[in-house]
């Protein structure tokens, strides 16, 4: 085969991967009525996404961004999508958790979760 | 001396706008008395009103204001940046905010107990936060940052309503928003890819050069996408509807008035000044995809609207076909186009806030807002009804109001481009929104009140920001040159396009 | 990627949950592997951890199964799908400029991190650029982020206090009696 | 008074009277009687000081505010707007005055309501008729329809609320989609929307493009009743008859052809249209109009419905007047509205008045009323006469100006015979009302044989008992004669117009 082929399928694999992830993700979400698996689904596709930010952040042969763990010309792996996957990591499990409590909630006045069994209690409008 | 101490102040104002409401919320949480709260908040609001008076007209007068955060400078560290169009939207969001909050007292303990008063002013201040933030920032992942904030307080505020559908339609709206924001996240992350900035001005100035349509269109797909469930743009704002049909009618108010408009200046800014008109229209055809998802949401929405039985469903529907109004605004990227669109954002929010807080009324006398319910309530609540009806008609674009100055720029900009037949559908679908307004006032007029029904007029508290908000509409409509003028300043700043020039960082 | 399938197919929630913590352990491992050692551990504290916690804390006031739907088909499940790959479709086609993988040249790696990895030490001080980068540069952001906790946190506590809900309760048990339990087909499922 | 003032009196005048009114509720004479001197005073500033000025070739001028940038609130006074300022304020005290009749005689509901729409409508009326350009016309013309709105559904019965549905949805709904695109096109071609004499369009578009917006505007303005937009014509006739007074002859009506003839003289220009021939498919959609009413009329048993459609053939004469688009026919068209108001307004006084005192709405019961009630006949056959276009009656007059236009447009024999086919017409369904009234021997009669005996006391009832039923149709019959003797004050007109 075409090595140039080749080569693009090699440097764009790890992202593919990622999005394929994410799509799992996407699809529980849209397809699972169960709200737990919903919220996980959710999960999932954050998670890719973070995935993805730390996959354009690796660099060739290099290796954690904290000084002093090599010599002097040792490459760091690009810091700046870590600092940021902190913060969304922080922000997700936040959603997570406010989802959670309103799963609680929803439980308890609907005794269910399920959402096509809410939505039948409601009259198939909700 | 004293000049350039308040030079040092106005300097330090994109800051105080966001982060003295972000400090107010713990307060209020410790306040725990509802009267407190309410006082702080209140003051605080205010307080931020000023704030962006303050700054829109050093922005009017001076240019874009920035202030970098911890001292570092942009693109390593994050900056705050106000110009024409954001300073308007602040002004928006705060002056609206304010209203909303006066009439709180007045509505929310029919829907809210007493004892979780403090949380609810709390999380309406982390939701103010949000929105000022995401306003203000000068930095993409920040405007995601902030974006979170925003949403997770407003889900908190949609579960408050009263019904226990509320739980559901804040589940919903859960889940697509977080969907939305990772949509964004997943776009900034493209964006950063390929430039290795994150800042908006270095990113406008870097993106230009940038080779590689296919992952440009694509990111630009996933920040439109993001933007737009948050923005409620059909079909991706279904959530819309059910949160704000079960939301406390105060809540809606609220969010119907900021939370969109908010999101609307993100994606004008993605749109506008990063990717720039000759990038995203003329390279990408982006407009041929924004221009019909304008269209379809605002006859969906009208349509929809004719046929619902429930008023703030109603309304929450005719928000959908403004939204796309709106956005076809941007689509029309001409100088007219824009100029109402803007405007609008504007005008949509005086309305929809004055017309949710009507409900609010409604709600506190009646307890429910269904088209039955209202029936003979003209002669009942005098006040509030007319305020219904001044702003129905400016939904419509009745001339002098609001509502029309915003039509009157949006077909002008149809025109301008070319194309009379979108001008003639802007006009068709302004007939559907007479059609949901007078079904409306045929009920609240025509028919005769249940027998036996005692109804009082709102209480003062609810009737003064309700015809700040519905006189405002009237105010605007006549004085329009007032908010078209600043809107087409803003207009005219998303035209130029991203800046040109070196790029922050150095070449790298 | 197994895992997540496991994920999709468990019907016990509980095994779910735990799956999706050892999909995070697994995850942060990736993290490792790609030299974002402070997200790894994150990843492996919040995701894996806390997260685990907070949903099997729901679960216990919730139910553990999922119900058995595999005869009812929805047209939802179509649509997700074809969303999905769609989606996903478009996602890799928006691949197709980008640098590869572990490019050094990449504009990311070039741009604003020499700076960063030049001056930090002397103009913040800790060894750890991500630590200097989050504390300082960015400080900002972290703030942002230490609010979004507190908001959830606030959101949490409005939904889950305890006054409110019992008002609640009894007043959607009013208006609706089969708020109060579930289905009778579900019952045995809990069980 | 200098005129910028006259004018701010003139349009506020109305305005204020809707206040003074609903602030008047509880005392119905001092109500009524802050219409009538509100309206006598507005009448008396336009007739004494604006006419004289607008005679003598002045245009006053008065800008309130620019709404936006370029779209200007603004009045000013030139010959066809002050005609229709004319008949608006002039019919208004006197159908106030009926209405007083009307109104009390039948114990209707709302009547502080009634009153207060009704100034509404004339201020709107008045702030068409004085706008100095497009969107100042729009803003008042809207004016009018919603505050008429209110007058159309008074009753509230189910019927009512339907034809206030038909009448809003054609109005508003025309207004929104076409007149309010004509505008905002015009305004984008031709950089403004200011009534210039002459025309501001001449260049700026192609033909098809005019004739597009021509289009827009003609149907945009369906308060002109140009078909297919009329239903809500009849349709508003479920409406007290002062009501249908207002809409037939004072304010509604007559804004949406003065609509047209203001647009094709100022916006357009006549030579353009001539040039161009972009009016030309509109004269015979105005004619069809005309002869598919008459025919209709003819064929109603409901005297009310019966002058509905005579109004939809009436107006599309004016209507032809204006697309023809020559000096004369525009003026036989601006007279046409002050000689149709006229006549019109008598005939729905009299419809009005036999309703009230006779109960009577179909025609065929009306047979030997003109026994009962002679001077509300009387009235019926000079307005009759009038609209009809009998010499030397009002309508006459514009009639041959209508006819030297289109002479002026060049020779059309088709258009002559439907003149002619017209006319007939329009005397197959009025005149046959008015021999019935004197010459029928009927169910009236037959009712009323203790009655018949005394004439002479049946003569002094209709007066006595109704002086506000009875005299304002009286008035307005003196009117169309007037107006027949002042018939020369129109061909001044002219030479004012078009020297």
């Amino acid at each position: 085969m075409n090595p140039v082929f080749w080569q693009t399928v090699w440097g764009l694999l790890p992202y593919w991967l990622v999005i394929v992830l994410m799509m799992i993700g996407l699809h529980v979400v849209m397809t699972k009525p169960n709200l737990i698996k919903k919220i996980i689904g959710l999960n999932v596709f954050q998670t890719g996404v973070i995935m993805f930010y730390i996959t354009l952040g690796k660099v060739d042969g290099g290796t954690a961004p904290i000084f002093g763990s090599g010599g002097d010309e040792v490459v760091y792996s690009n810091p700046v999508p870590h600092v940021l996957m902190l913060t969304a990591i922080v922000v997700g499990i936040a959603t997570t958790s406010l989802a959670l409590a309103l799963v609680v909630r929803l439980h308890e006045a609907y005794g269910t979760i399920e959402e096509d069994q809410i939505r039948r209690l409601e009259g198939d409008e909700v | 001396m004293s000049a350039s101490w308040v030079a040092h102040l106005e300097s330090q104002l994109p800051a105080i706008q966001v982060v003295a409401p972000m400090l107010t919320a713990p307060v209020c949480v410790l306040l725990r008395r509802s009267r407190a709260a309410w006082m702080l908040a209140m003051t605080v609001t205010l307080g931020s009103l000023l704030t962006s008076l303050l700054m829109l007209r050093h922005v009017l007068l001076h240019g874009a204001l920035s202030y970098q955060m911890g001292g570092w400078a942009p693109p390593w560290g994050i900056e705050l940046r106000i110009e024409v169009l954001n300073a308007f939207v602040l002004v928006i969001v705060s002056g609206i905010s304010s209203v909303v909050l006066s009439a709180a007292p007045g509505s929310l303990p029919k829907e809210v107990p007493e004892e979780r008063h403090y949380l609810f002013y709390a999380a309406f201040l982390l939701c103010m936060t949000g929105l000022l933030g995401m306003t203000s920032a000068g930095d993409v992942f920040n405007v995601f940052v902030f974006l979170e904030i925003s949403s997770l307080s407003s889900y908190t505020l949609v579960a408050l309503g009263p019904s226990r559908r509320a739980l559901v339609a804040a589940f919903r709206y859960l889940i697509v928003g977080t969907m939305g924001g990772t949509f964004l996240l997943l776009g900034i992350g493209m964006l950063y890819m390929m430039t290795g900035t994150l800042n908006i001005v270095d990113l406008g100035i870097r993106l230009v050069e940038v080779q590689g349509d296919r992952t440009l269109l694509v990111a630009l797909a996933c920040v439109v996408v993001g933007t737009s469930i948050k923005l409620a743009l059909f079909p991706l704002g279904l959530w819309l509807p059910n949160a704000y049909t079960f939301a406390p009618a105060e809540v809606s108010a609220f969010l119907a008035a900021t939370a969109t408009k908010v999101s609307y200046y993100v994606l004008a800014r993605f749109l506008f000044l990063i990717f720039g008109v000759s990038l995203a229209f003329d390279r990408l055809h982006f407009d041929h995809v924004l221009l019909p998802m304008a269209l379809v949401a605002m006859f969906v929405g009208s349509l929809v609207a004719i046929f619902q039985t429930d008023l703030k469903r109603l309304l929450a529907y005719s928000s959908l076909a403004q939204v796309g109004y709106m956005v076809l605004g941007l689509a029309l990227a001409n100088r007219s186009g824009l100029t109402g669109g803007i405007v609008h954002l504007f005008n949509h929010a005086l309305m929809k806030s004055g017309l949710f807080l009507v409900l609010a009324a409604v709600v506190l006398r009646l307890g429910a807002t269904r088209l039955q319910d209202v029936r003979g309530l003209g002669r009942q609540m005098p006040w509030t009804m007319a305020a219904f009806v001044v702003g129905g008609l400016s939904l419509i674009g009745v001339p002098l109001t609001a509502g029309f100055v915003s039509k009157w720029y949006l077909v002008q900009g149809a025109l301008e481009s070319g194309r009379p037949l979108v001008a003639a559908l802007i006009l068709g679908s302004s007939l559907l929104a007479v059609v949901y307004v007078w079904r409306v006032v045929e009920e609240i007029y025509f028919q005769p009140a249940p027998e036996g029904r005692q109804v009082a007029e709102a209480p003062l508290g609810l009737l003064v920001p309700i015809w700040l908000l519905i006189g405002g509409t009237v105010v605007f409509g006549i004085f329009g040159s007032a908010t078209a003028d600043v809107a087409r300043q803003a207009a005219d700043l998303l035209l130029q396009g991203p800046p040109v020039g070196p790029a922050l960082g150095g070449s790298p | 990627m197994a895992v997540t399938l496991a994920i999709i197919r468990m019907r016990d929630l509980f095994a779910a949950v735990m799956l999706s913590g050892i999909f995070s352990l697994l995850s942060a491992g990736l993290f490792t592997v790609m030299d974002a050692v402070d997200v790894a551990f994150t990843e492996a504290a919040v995701g894996a951890g806390i997260s685990t916690v907070l949903m099997v804390a729901t679960l216990s006031l919730t139910r553990r199964r999922e119900r058995d739907r595999r005869l009812d088909r929805r047209p939802e499940d179509v649509l997700g799908l074809v969303v999905a790959l769609l989606t996903g479709a478009i996602l890799i086609y928006g691949t197709l400029d980008m640098p590869y993988y572990g490019d050094p040249e990449a504009p990311a790696n070039l741009y604003m991190v020499p700076r960063f990895l030049e001056d930090s030490l002397d103009e913040v001080g800790p060894p750890n650029i991500v630590t200097s980068i989050l504390a300082s540069y960015r400080g900002y952001d972290t703030f942002g982020e230490a609010t979004v906790v507190f908001t959830a946190a606030i959101g949490a506590f409005l939904l889950l206090g305890g006054a409110a809900r019992r008002r609640r309760q009894t007043s959607s048990s009013d208006s609706d009696p089969s708020s109060e339990g579930a289905p009778p087909a579900d019952r045995g499922a809990e069980a | 008074m200098t005129p910028g003032m006259a004018i701010l009196w003139a349009v506020l005048g109305p305005l204020g009277a809707a206040v003074l009114v609903r602030l008047l509720d509880r005392w119905p004479n001092l109500r009524e009687a802050a219409s009538l001197l509100v309206g006598g005073g507005v009448f008396a500033v336009v007739a004494g000081v604006l006419t004289p000025r607008v005679m003598a070739g002045e245009r006053p001028r008065l800008e309130i505010l620019d709404i936006l940038p370029g779209v200007t609130l603004a009045f000013e006074v030139e010959p066809l707007g002050m005609i229709f300022g004319l008949v608006a304020s002039g019919l208004w005290v006197v159908t106030t005055l009926f209405a007083i009749g009307y109104m009390r005689g039948h114990n209707e509901i709302h009547q502080t309501r009634f009153y207060v729409c009704f100034a509404l409508a004339i201020f709107g009326a008045l702030g068409v008729a004085f706008a100095a350009n497009v969107f100042t016309l729009f803003v008042f013309y809207e004016l009018i329809t919603l505050s008429t709105y209110p007058l159309v559904t008074h009753h509230g019965t189910a019927k009512a609320k339907a034809a206030g549905r038909t009448y809003l949805g054609v109005l508003m709904g025309t207004s929104i989609a076409f007149l309010l695109l004509a505008l905002v096109w015009t305004h984008q071609l031709a950089g403004g929307t200011d009534f210039v004499i002459g025309g501001i369009l001449t260049g700026k578009a192609s033909d098809d493009m005019l004739m597009l917006l021509l289009a827009l505007y003609a149907f945009g303005t369906a308060k002109a009743a140009l078909m297919p937009f009329h239903r809500w014509l009849p349709a508003a006739m479920v409406a007290p008859t002062p009501v249908s007074a207002l809409l037939h002859a004072v304010a509604v009506v007559k804004a949406g052809v003065f609509t047209i003839l203001k647009v094709v003289v100022y916006i357009f220009g006549l030579d353009l249209l001539q040039e161009t021939g972009a009016s030309q498919w509109l004269t015979w959609v105005a004619a069809t109009t005309l002869l598919l009413a008459s025919v209709v009329a003819i064929q109603q048993d409901n005297l009310k419905r019966r002058l509905a459609y005579s109004t939809i053939s009436q107006l599309a004469y004016i209507v032809l007047c204006a697309a023809l688009a020559t000096p004369y026919a525009i003026v036989g068209g601006a007279s046409h509205i002050a000689m149709h108001a006229m006549g019109k307004i008598t005939l729905f006084f009299c419809a009005g008045a036999i309703f009230v005192e006779a109960h009577k709405t179909e025609i065929s019961n009306m047979r030997g009323l003109g026994r009962r009630m002679p001077f509300t006949m009387m009235a019926f056959l000079v307005g009759s006469a009038s609209v009809i276009g009998i010499p030397p009656f009002g309508g006459g007059v514009s009639k041959v100006m209508l006819m030297m236009g289109t002479a002026e447009a060049g020779p059309n024999y088709v258009m002559l015979g439907v003149y002619a086919l017209s006319s007939l017409l329009a005397i197959g369904y009025l005149m046959p009302v008015v021999f019935n009234g004197f010459y029928g021997i009927t169910v009236v009669e037959e009712e009323n044989r203790v009655e018949k005996n005394q004439p002479l006391r049946d003569v002094v009832n209709d007066l006595r008992r109704a002086p506000f039923l009875v005299g304002p149709p009286v008035l307005t019959a003196l009117g169309c004669i007037a107006l027949a003797v002042g018939q020369l004050f129109f061909f001044d007109l002219l030479s004012v117009f078009f020297p």
